[in-house]
Parts: structure tokens; sequence; C-alpha cells
């Protein structure tokens, strides 16, 4: 059991850290949200995962299972509704000027 | 193993807190917000299993509600400065 | 940083970042409440606040140095003056010599509730507890004094109507609050009635209790939520909870005790401890909820209003 | 014996800087900021002094001997809302200052009220 959860656990950091390395490098504000948005919910649920493997108290286990539930309800829903109002605002336009900007002034 | 999640997710902490002090969008600062905000409610079951209280889940329950109501918050309001602005625009 | 919804945002990150230090330092319930008050309640008023004043902040002629001189001889003289403080974790410090070892040894015996931090709020420092929330009765009221207003019915129908083009926006939003709403007011509940077995009490559930109010009332309109919350009907629950809490001292008074000796309330002095602090907490929690539901209402409305006014005077 | 006091300095710069943004900056939603960030250093100094090393927190459990010390939280706890109380009062103010005056930068603020005199 611990071995699995220890699995579980470093699935988990992993995938934190190529989301955090994701926000920080990706160019424009689709590519981090993308980034992050797929990592986080998976991350989130591995970890809790491998923390009700090693956990021995029931009401532990029903509070981790409560978080899960809850973190794969909200958390897409929040990208959802960020993306959602990014793109309302006419972010897109301005994000790529602003890449082609950077682009053009790269090469 | 435990002390090696936790000490990731600090990282990441500290790169989404890096993403909101430079994000040039406010989009990207409240990105950068919620996925601190769910990295905390990870740190903070995670350290309840580390100290060996997991009383402390309790908080990460409500860290992952606050999280989401403060993201709906800080988009209600900042539509409606983009909203009262475009209006401006337009007239 | 002159962008004020940036600042906002980075003192959001900021509570957070405080609240897990309050979990490294074993501070539970203080954890709970910073949780629920830092990162939820304050970042939303200040949002609605900034989007009355203005979200950017003026460059204004700064004459930084002489306030970076004031700061740094007033810091350096609070340096010097934790020089004599006892080491940071020392068990013999002054501070742990004086009440505590008695409320922690004796509580379980004298309270019978395993969570100190409540028993210590609720039962002996009742009093102070009682002067902190009759100071958040008035921190609310004197919001309630400067910015309530008289709701004017025409237009009413121009704001639903924007509400309801809103609301087609954001379809999904709404399904998955309408399905976390009802959770979060159970989770207030929880937080409410088991604050003496963990972390918890009035002051978190209230606060809790308030901010899933907020989130209907963001996604749903102030108008919608008006109807399910009467102005009126919120201000006299917040003065019932001051009361509640109010009379419970006096009930024990009246039975011969000192003011807020709740064993005076059973036959058996723990029972009486039990019935006292559950009557306490949910007082609390009722002012708690009703003063942070009065707030940002009248935040709220005077944001949906305000624009009309100045257009009138001008 | 001084590396032990570091937690009183974190609390102090904390507070410096708090104080800076109060007195610098005249912005009065920033004076606000500033003063919240000030009485988080506040909070944070209160708990500091709770902890006990290997303590655990202050939740009677079978099996454990050192707990923190409950006082300096309970004191926290209810400062905490109340802080929350205050600092809407004084947004308050500010929005209403906003609707008078049309600003909230303290130096338009005087001017204005030179001009009225």
């Amino acid at each position: 059991m611990q071995v699995i959860s220890a699995l579980f656990l470093l699935i988990g950091s992993f995938l934190c850290l190529s989301g955090g390395i994701g926000i920080l490098r990706f160019p424009d504000f689709y590519t981090r949200m993308h980034a992050v948005g797929v990592t986080d919910t998976l991350a989130t649920a591995m970890i809790l995962i491998g923390l009700i493997l090693i956990s021995s108290d029931f009401l532990v286990d029903v509070k981790l299972v409560i978080i899960l539930l809850m973190t794969l309800f909200i958390s897409p829903t929040a990208s959802h509704a960020l993306a959602n109002a990014a793109l309302h605002n006419d972010l897109a336009k301005k994000d790529k000027k602003s890449n082609d900007e950077v682009t053009s002034s790269n090469s | 193993m435990l002390i090696a999640a936790t000490i990731a997710i600090l990282v990441v902490m500290i790169m989404a807190t890096i993403r909101a002090i430079m994000g040039p969008t406010v989009y990207d600062r409240v990105l950068a917000v919620n996925m601190f905000g769910t990295k905390t409610v990870l740190l903070i079951s995670l350290l309840g299993f580390v100290m060996g209280r997991p009383e402390f889940l309790d908080i990460a329950i409500v860290y992952a509600l606050i999280n989401f109501i403060s993201v709906i918050g800080v988009l209600r309001y900042s539509d409606n400065f983009t909203l009262k602005k475009s209006e401006a625009q337009k007239k | 940083m002159k962008d004020l919804l940036a600042v906002v945002m980075l003192l959001g990150i900021y509570s957070l970042l405080s609240a897990s230090f309050f979990v490294t330092m074993d501070a539970v319930d203080v954890a709970f409440t910073e949780a629920a008050v830092g990162a939820g309640v304050s970042t939303l008023l200040m949002l609605v606040a900034i989007t009355m004043t203005g979200r950017k902040e003026h460059p204004t002629r700064h004459k930084p140095l002489l306030a970076i001189v004031v700061v740094i001889i007033t810091g350096s003289l609070l340096i010097y003056g934790t020089l004599d403080m006892p080491r940071f974790g020392l068990a013999e410090a002054p501070i742990h010599q004086h009440v505590a070892p008695r409320y922690i040894n004796d509580s379980m015996q004298e309270i019978g509730v395993p969570n100190i931090v409540t028993s210590v709020l609720a039962s002996y420092r009742a009093f102070d507890t009682f002067g902190e929330v009759v100071v958040i009765f008035t921190a609310g009221m004197g919001v309630l004094a400067l910015l309530s207003m008289v709701r004017r019915s025409e237009d009413t129908e121009n704001i639903d109507s924007n509400n309801y083009s809103m609301h087609e926006q954001h379809l999904i939003l709404r399904i998955v609050s309408k399905m976390l709403i009802p959770f979060i007011l159970m989770f207030a509940f929880y937080v409410q009635f088991h604050g003496d077995f963990g972390p918890g009490g009035g002051f978190q559930a209230g606060v809790i209790f308030a901010s899933a109010i907020f989130l209907y009332t963001m996604l749903f309109g102030m108008n919608t939520a008006r109807r399910v919350i009467n102005q009126a009907f919120i201000q006299i629950l917040a003065a019932t909870g001051v009361l509640l809490y109010g009379s419970v001292g006096v009930v024990s008074l009246l039975n011969g005790k000192s003011f807020f000796d709740y064993s005076a309330l059973a036959s058996d002095p723990i029972a009486g401890q039990h019935l006292g602090i559950l009557l306490i907490e949910l007082g609390v929690g009722i002012t708690v909820a009703a003063v942070m539901i009065i707030i940002f209402f009248n935040f709220a409305d005077r944001r949906n209003y305000s624009p009309n006014k100045d257009s009138e005077n001008s | 014996m001084l590396i032990g006091l570091y937690n009183y300095w974190v609390v102090v710069v904390l507070m410096m800087v708090g104080f800076y943004i109060v007195i610098a900056h005249g912005n009065l939603i920033k004076k606000i900021v500033g003063l919240s960030i000030f009485q988080t250093s506040v909070f944070i100094f209160y708990i500091s002094t709770a902890n006990v090393d290997g303590g655990t927190a202050p939740i009677l459990a079978e099996g454990i001997e050192q707990y923190s010390n409950p006082l300096p939280h309970v004191l926290i706890l209810t400062a905490i809302v109340v802080g929350i109380a205050t600092t809407a009062l004084g947004l308050a103010l500010a929005v209403r200052i906003k609707e008078t005056y049309g600003s909230v930068e303290e130096l338009e603020i005087q001017n204005k009220d030179n001009q009225d005199c």
C-alpha cells in the first residue's frame, strides 16, 4: 500500500511541477491556461488518492473523497469561466497582436 | 514521499506567485491565484499528514470552496470593468 | 504597482500564504478563519470597492525618501526591542506560564470540550468574545449608515435584464454553483456545530454561510438575492445574534451565578457548559453571517446605483 | 541565540512594509491594503509566540502531551473577523469619499478642500 501511495504522490508532484513550469514558460494566456487547467485537476486527484491510500481513519477518507469530488467539480468550472470571460473580452486579439510583436522583434 | 510532494507543491506555489506578479493581463493573474488556491488545498492536506493531525482537512475543504468563490468574484467584477470600458468606447 | 486589481489579487495570495503559515504553526482555528475571511470575503469586498473608486492609482508625486527613513528607523527600533524576546518555540517562555497551563490541563474537566480554543473562546473568555461580537455588529451598522440607500423601483427592470443576459453567458457556472451552494450551506452548519470537537465555531461558520450567499448574489443578481433574503429581516437577525449571546449571560446571572457562567444553565455543570457554548456559538454565527451579508449587499447595491446618481448630478 | 529570533524579524519586516504603504501612498484603497498587511503581521506575531517546540494543535486527543498555547489563537481568531468588519467600514468610507469628492487620492481631496475654503 505504501509503495502504491508513494507512486501516486510521485506522479502528482511531477504533474504539479510540469504545470508550474507551464504557467511560467508558456507564451500567452490560453496556452498557460491549458497547462494549468489540465495538470491541476489530475495532479490534485493523484495526490489525494495517494493520501487516501495511506490514511487509516474512515472519517479522514471521507473528507479526502469530498475534497476530491469538489476539486473535480470546481477546477474545470473555474477554468471554463476564466477562458469564457477572457474570450468574451477579446483577449485573443490583443494577445495575438502582442505575440506577433514579440515574435517579430525576436526574429 | 510526503515531504517530497510538499516541497514540489511549494516550488509550484512560488512559480504561481511569480506569474501573478508578472502577469500581463488580469486573466493571467486570476489563473495564477486559482492555481495557488488549489495548491494550498493540497499543501494543507499534505501538512496534516506530515504532522499526524488530519483535523486540518476541514480547512482544505473550506479552501476549495472559498477559492472557487473568489475566482468567480474576480471574474464577475473584472467583467464589469471591461464592460464599462467597451461601452465607453462605443460612445 | 498602479493597477489596484492586481494589488487586490496579490493580497489574496498573501492571505492564502499566511493561512498556510498558521497551519504550520498549529493554529488550526486561526487558519480556518483566515481561510474563510482573508481569501474570500476580504478579496470580494476590496474588489467591489475598487469597482466604485476606480481601478488605477493616480501617479502622484511621492516623497518616498522621508517615508523610507521613518520606516527604517521604526523597524530598527522594533528589531532592537526583539533582542530581549524569548527564543522562537521556547516552552519556558513567559507566555506559556501564565494561564495557558490551566486551559490545557483542566479545560477537559471544567468544560468538557476537546477543542481548547473553543472552550477558551466561549467559556473562559466569553465576556471578551461578547465585546468582539458587539464590535462586529457596530461595524455592520456603520456600513449600513454610510452606504444604505432607498431603492428605486424603476431601475429594477433594467438591472434584471442585464443580469438575465449575463446568466445566459454563464450557464455552466450557474449549474455548478446551484449544486455547490447547498453543500456550502451544509458545510457551514457542520462547522458551526462541530466546533466543540474540531476546528470551527461561530465565527468561521458565519463567514462561510455568508460567502455562499455572496456566490448566489454574484451569479443570480442582486434582485434575486434580495427576494431570497430581505434586508429588514437580515438586520433583525444581526441584532438577534447579539441579543442571544447577551441573554445567555443574563440567564446565568438570574440563576445566581456570575455573568456567562454556564454551569447555571443546567443541573449538571458540564451539560450547562455544553448548552452555553452551543447557544453562544449560535449567536456569534448568526451575527457574523448577518453582518457580512449586510456589508456585501450594501456595497453591491451602491455599485449598481451610483452611476445613475452621478449622471443625475452632472 | 540570535538566529532563534527570526520570527520577530519577519514580523517587523512585514509590519514595516504595511507601514510604508500607509504613509507613502496617496490612494485610500491602497492605504487600506497596507493596513491589512500591517494587521496580518500582528496576527503572525501572536501566532508565532504561541508555538511550542514539539507541540501540536490545541485539540485534546489521546496520547499527545505537548500542545501549543491556545490563548493567542483565541485572540487572533476574533481579531481576524473584527479586522474584516473594520476593513469593510474603511472601504465604505472610501466609497463615500469617492462619491463626494470624485477621487480617492489624498492630494486631490486636499486640493478640493482648499478650493472650497
